[in-house]
């Protein structure tokens, strides 16, 4: 097998295994978009990165804080849905972005490269950021899990109970903001995104309880980046399109198979 | 003894939704060792008070005051769960706080329904689901209950031994209970307490000094010919009780 | 009677055409250098130079995609000249990317539809001299005040054409036969023109990823075919390039087909073409 | 008189979910001017029952019957809206057909809820928003009536108030009523037909007869007591009333 | 004036005064992402659409339908939120789309050209399409406009009361398909969508019914249209991402004012 393989497939792995669990919360919380959002948003980040002269991944990764944080605030007005405020979010974050590229001269943004990346090109280095930031991720996620759970399930209950539910909230936003930001320039956000989503929603159908959501959703990924690299590798696909393609083949093939859970 | 510790206390509560007075100058307080009950037609502000008490909401005027370190167990007048989370009763009961399994089966067997602890709890019936949400909130060995129509959609024996159920907890564990029903009849029977509200407190005292009100009377009317202690007589004596200018006759939404 | 208004769609052609029109008008150009089509939207001074053009001049829809709806609308009342279907402009098949076999002769590609045609047709000089040629009697056309300005202008500028070829033509003959990869294929005219040794190309489209087999042979034959240098572009990320390389031995270089990099000028094509020429002798045969 | 026509019907009905039988063989009919009602422990099958004969629900077997053009009004056990949808009651209650605004005036009246016209549905309180459901209910002028638990929340002197109207709709406007309901002491009065539900049909008869039934008493044991018509005698005479082998007891779930 | 700021104005108020209705629905079925699904979905639709050599728009179009129904059917899941849903068939879509690509021998797609269109470019025909599809939609939109809403509110009410569930879920998912994939050549997708969702959250604020809101939908869209090509030609900013600041400045200063609507 080639090294690059290789690498992909733990990189692949790697990142499948920390999106699972914040993709079950991100399926529950109704936040699927919020990886798009952030994508959109890294165009305003490269843009200002270039204006103001700092460096451009730094630019990014703030502006994404700032976006979770903004979403944090206006999930506070009950009146509109998450995918309402993340679709305002994201479309005047891309359109700032392109006004600011307007007014810079002569920008070179290769947005293309942060929406699809590319898996078959990690280095050794991504490779061990994709596993030393992830276990970190799971450490943080793990230590809030019973809190965020709770605030998911019912935001009253938990508050009474005494769950510090700004703070787990919050908590929560940044870590997939920061999440997202370097998954984005490691694998691409079309995949990271997918990763997020796909698995957790095929594991809703099997799963009875919130963990074993978590743990269907990562073995689907894990299983839909090995099936998709083989398939990239036997038919010359690209390599992020065809684990996307394969975690979607285990969703739609999921509810064949009779399942336990209501 | 030593003073029933106070375990919530709100003081001079106003609520305005708009221009409509809700809540108007509100006192209550909950100690230790005693079930109060609040009483009052729909929209009287009942779920409000309770949920200003919790710190779900904030008074446009008054104070409120929860010791620090009361761990309250409650269970809310409605409750939706997004069926997009699978959940089972097991993990619904020890969502936050890990339980034990012993436990949370105890818990269920106490409100008749340990027969429910793998069932998925997007599939319950409405009282069942009342039932576990009362048991989570025991769970939970709470110094305060507080129950906001508790036996709501609970069939008929279910009702009496929940309300003996919530009676001997205040007697074994000693905690406070907080609660808001509709069923005089079983009610006031175990309530050491009974505020009658209607956006003002309209009475308040002892069950047997607020049932012989002619304030109340005229708020349930149609009812208590049905509670089989309303010819106990008001003996019209000593203790707290006392009623305001609760407005007569029919429900008043909005007046 | 003042010139006419011009515009140009990118700035290689608007080079020869401001070559071509001299000091007797200033060609506006529509999309700067660096400009890509994901961020294009069109402000409101750009629409209204479009909405007063006389005359518009592009490659066509097949490569200015982005610009064949405001051109069509905008640019209605204006006469165009798509250098594409130009007398005289030589037309090759796009190729698939990867690895090619050996270098194949490459027939001209007249008769092939535009939808498989390689646009970057300004990289060969001969196209370029078509070019100021069409342009020089479309302007003549339009403004045929002018006309004898244009035609003077468009044989000094042949004549300027003709010897960078040359010059280009000598300084790339020592590294004709050494092989080098590209990112994308955007180069078939300028290795066409030369004879250069290009072994192929990794992706088709720069944004659309590659598949693993392709970078697996791709890979080897890196190592295999003794390729001297990989090429990548200023504006898209090299972690692609940077795999292809890794334990090949082969230089890393950069080629800009669009220059990016350069200001819009008469002089922008000629820029561009010294410095395709001088990336690829300074990659392939480095003087230590 | 013609036979009164029927407006709903299932024979044979059985439902699982999983590998548990929730209802079991159920035959029941509703026709027109005749109040029936459901009563039985909780997770009894009742609202099951009740969506299956509106057709939310398919049986595993047997079959449904409602006669085409039969217009139904509903009050589910639970309803929630999502509070992205601006609503107000007035807009709720000519929501898919159109409304006289005189018209919702006097149906929120008969639910003494006339104040809540123009008040957001999302800030109703438990009882105010069953009272709206309700008015909804009436306001399509509807041959069939299906109340799951109409009115749950709603206060003391609202309950019998509610229940009397229904009765009184039924004799004005002759439709047929379907009624789940845990208050024997309020129902009973009002009903027609009786029909005690545990899985399989309990007891089913004029609310006289079921009342003396061994099983019935079983099941509502602690009750009885409290229901005034009690101690009428049951006659034990003529008519359709048969009780079947209902499980003895406290409530059994899950079993 | 200039006539293509006319027409621009023209066009934008157009689809401003069409989005509004439908973007109240959107917005109230969480469905805020459907135009970036569909969006998305146009890269497969162009690529079959040049591997079966048929028209590119008319696949795109079939491509955008088939959607709309496959999410239709998808919905009948409960356990799964739209969201999550249209991000499965967006990404999914996204992912077939470049493996397709990169299947067909040596096309060159430039997906962003059927992204990005551009308001300061519409015809005086586009004009003509927009206000009489327009006038169309709406009345489409007018004939399922009750029925409509009271699926929204309450399914299962609305199916009691004799509601065609499923028929009018499908017409509108339809009706919205078609104008999205018409209005996406026209003024390009992120025009569109943003014109679906801000006008109609900042209009939540101040609306009692949903009528209202659909109205002063409209109005703030129309608004935006007005204030943003105003900003556009004032400090020579891109147009269409000026109107989306413009609308985005409406929705966050919307709170500011008080409002009678709880
Ligand atoms: N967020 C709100 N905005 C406006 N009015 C509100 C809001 N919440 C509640 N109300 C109104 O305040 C009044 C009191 O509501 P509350 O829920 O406290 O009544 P309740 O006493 O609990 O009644 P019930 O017995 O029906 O539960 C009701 O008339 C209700 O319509
Ligand atoms: N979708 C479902 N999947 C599995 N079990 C279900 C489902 N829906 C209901 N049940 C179970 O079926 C039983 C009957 O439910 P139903 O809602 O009909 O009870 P009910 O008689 O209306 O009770 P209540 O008086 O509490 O309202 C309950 O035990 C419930 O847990
Ligand atoms: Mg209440
Ligand atoms: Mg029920
Ligand atoms: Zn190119």
């Amino acid at each position: 097998m080639h090294d690059f393989l290789i690498r992909a497939l733990l990189a692949g792995i790697g990142v499948a295994l920390v999106a699972a669990p914040l993709g079950t919360f991100v399926v529950w919380r109704r936040m699927a978009y919020f990886g798009d959002t952030l994508a959109h948003s890294a165009l305003l980040g490269v843009a200002l990165g270039l204006l103001m002269e700092v460096n451009v991944d730094l630019a990014i990764i703030a502006i994404c804080v700032l976006l979770a944080l903004l979403l944090v605030g206006l999930q506070l007005r009950k009146r509109l849905a998450s995918d309402t405020l993340l679709g305002i979010l994201s479309h005047t974050a891309l359109a700032l972005g392109l006004i600011a590229i307007a007014l810079v001269e002569s920008v070179r943004v290769d947005l293309m490269g942060y929406l699809f990346g590319d898996i078959l090109a990690v280095s050794t280095i991504d490779v061990a950021w994709v596993w030393g930031g992830g276990i970190l991720v799971m450490g943080l996620l793990a230590a809030i899990w019973r809190p965020l759970l709770a605030i998911t399930v019912h935001e009253e209950l938990a508050r009474v109970e005494g769950v510090p539910v700004a703070a787990v909230r919050a908590t929560f936003m940044l870590l997939m903001a920061l999440v997202i930001a370097v998954a984005m320039k490691v694998v691409g956000i079309l995949l990271v995104t997918s990763l997020l989503i796909i698995p957790a929603a095929a594991a809703r159908h099997f799963a009875r309880s919130p963990e074993q959501m978590a743990a269907l959703a990562a073995l689907f990924g894990a299983l839909a980046v090995a099936c998709g690299l083989y398939g990239s590798w036997h038919w010359d696909l690209p390599a992020g399109p065809a684990i996307v393609v394969a975690a979607a083949g285990l969703f739609f093939l999921a509810p064949l198979v009779p399942s336990r859970a209501e | 003894m030593a003073d029933p510790q106070l375990l919530a206390e709100v003081r001079g509560v106003t609520v305005r939704f708009g221009n409509r007075t809700v809540l108007d100058n509100i006192d209550l307080a909950v100690h230790e060792r005693e079930i109060v009950t609040l009483i009052g037609p729909n929209g009287a502000g009942k779920s409000t008070l309770v949920r200003i008490m919790l710190g779900l909401h904030q008074p446009g005027a008054g104070r409120v005051r929860r010791p620090r370190g009361v761990t309250v167990g409650y269970v809310p007048q409605r409750l939706n769960v997004d069926p997009v989370l699978p959940l089972t009763v097991r993990r619904f009961l020890s969502l936050y706080s890990r339980m034990d399994r012993q436990q949370m089966i105890r818990a269920l067997g106490d409100v008749d329904a340990q027969a429910l602890l793998e069932v998925s709890l997007h599939n319950l019936s409405g009282g069942e689901l009342q039932r576990v949400l009362l048991a989570r909130a025991l769970l939970r060995q709470p110094q305060l209950l507080v129950l906001d129509e508790p036996v709501q959609g609970v069939d008929v024996n279910g009702q009496t031994e929940l309300y003996e159920l919530i009676a001997g907890l205040r007697d074994q564990r000693g905690c406070g209970v907080l609660m808001v029903s509709h069923d005089l009849h079983l009610v006031m029977a175990r309530t050491d307490r009974v505020f009658c509200l209607d956006q003002q407190m309209c009475c308040t005292g002892r069950p047997e000094q607020v049932r012989g009100e002619p304030a109340f009377r005229a708020m349930f009317r149609n009812q208590t010919g049905l509670v089989p202690y309303t010819h106990h007589h008001e003996d019209g004596s000593e203790s707290e009780g006392w009623c305001g200018q609760c407005r007569e006759g029919k429900n008043h939404h909005h007046a | 009677e003042p010139p006419p208004r011009v515009v140009v769609s990118i700035a290689p052609i608007h080079s020869l055409v401001a070559s071509v029109t001299g000091d007797a008008l200033k060609p506006d150009l529509l999309m700067p250098p660096g400009t890509t089509p994901h961020s294009y939207a069109l402000r409101p001074s750009e629409a209204r130079t479009l909405a007063e053009a006389e005359l518009v001049i592009w490659i066509g829809e097949h490569l200015e995609s982005v610009l064949a709806k405001p051109l069509a609308s905008l640019g209605a009342d204006a006469r165009q000249l798509e250098l594409m279907g130009a007398p005289g402009v030589s037309h090759l098949p796009a190729r698939r990317a990867g690895i090619r076999e050996s270098r194949e002769k490459q027939a001209d590609g007249h008769g092939h539809g535009y939808g498989s045609e390689d646009p970057h047709l300004w990289l060969a000089p001969a196209n370029a001299r078509a070019f100021v040629d069409a342009t020089a009697a479309m302007l003549a056309d339009v403004d045929p005040e002018r006309a004898a300005v244009y035609r003077a202008n468009a044989e000094r500028t042949r004549q300027r054409i003709d010897a960078l070829e040359s010059d280009i033509r000598r300084r790339l003959d020592p590294v004709k036969p050494l092989p080098y990869l590209v990112f994308h294929d955007a180069y078939q005219h300028f290795e066409h023109a030369f004879e250069l040794g290009s072994v192929g190309a990794i992706v088709e489209n720069p944004e659309h990823p590659p598949g693993a087999r392709r970078l697996a042979t791709v890979r080897q034959s890196v190592r295999e075919r003794g390729v001297r240098c990989v090429f990548s572009e200023p504006q898209f990320r090299s972690s692609v390039v940077d795999l292809i390389m890794e334990g090949g031995g082969a230089r890393h270089g950069v080629l800009d087909p669009v220059g990016s990099e350069l200001n819009p000028g008469p002089d922008l094509w000629f820029e561009l073409m010294d410095e395709l020429t001088e990336s690829l002798v300074a990659c392939l045969a480095p003087s230590e």
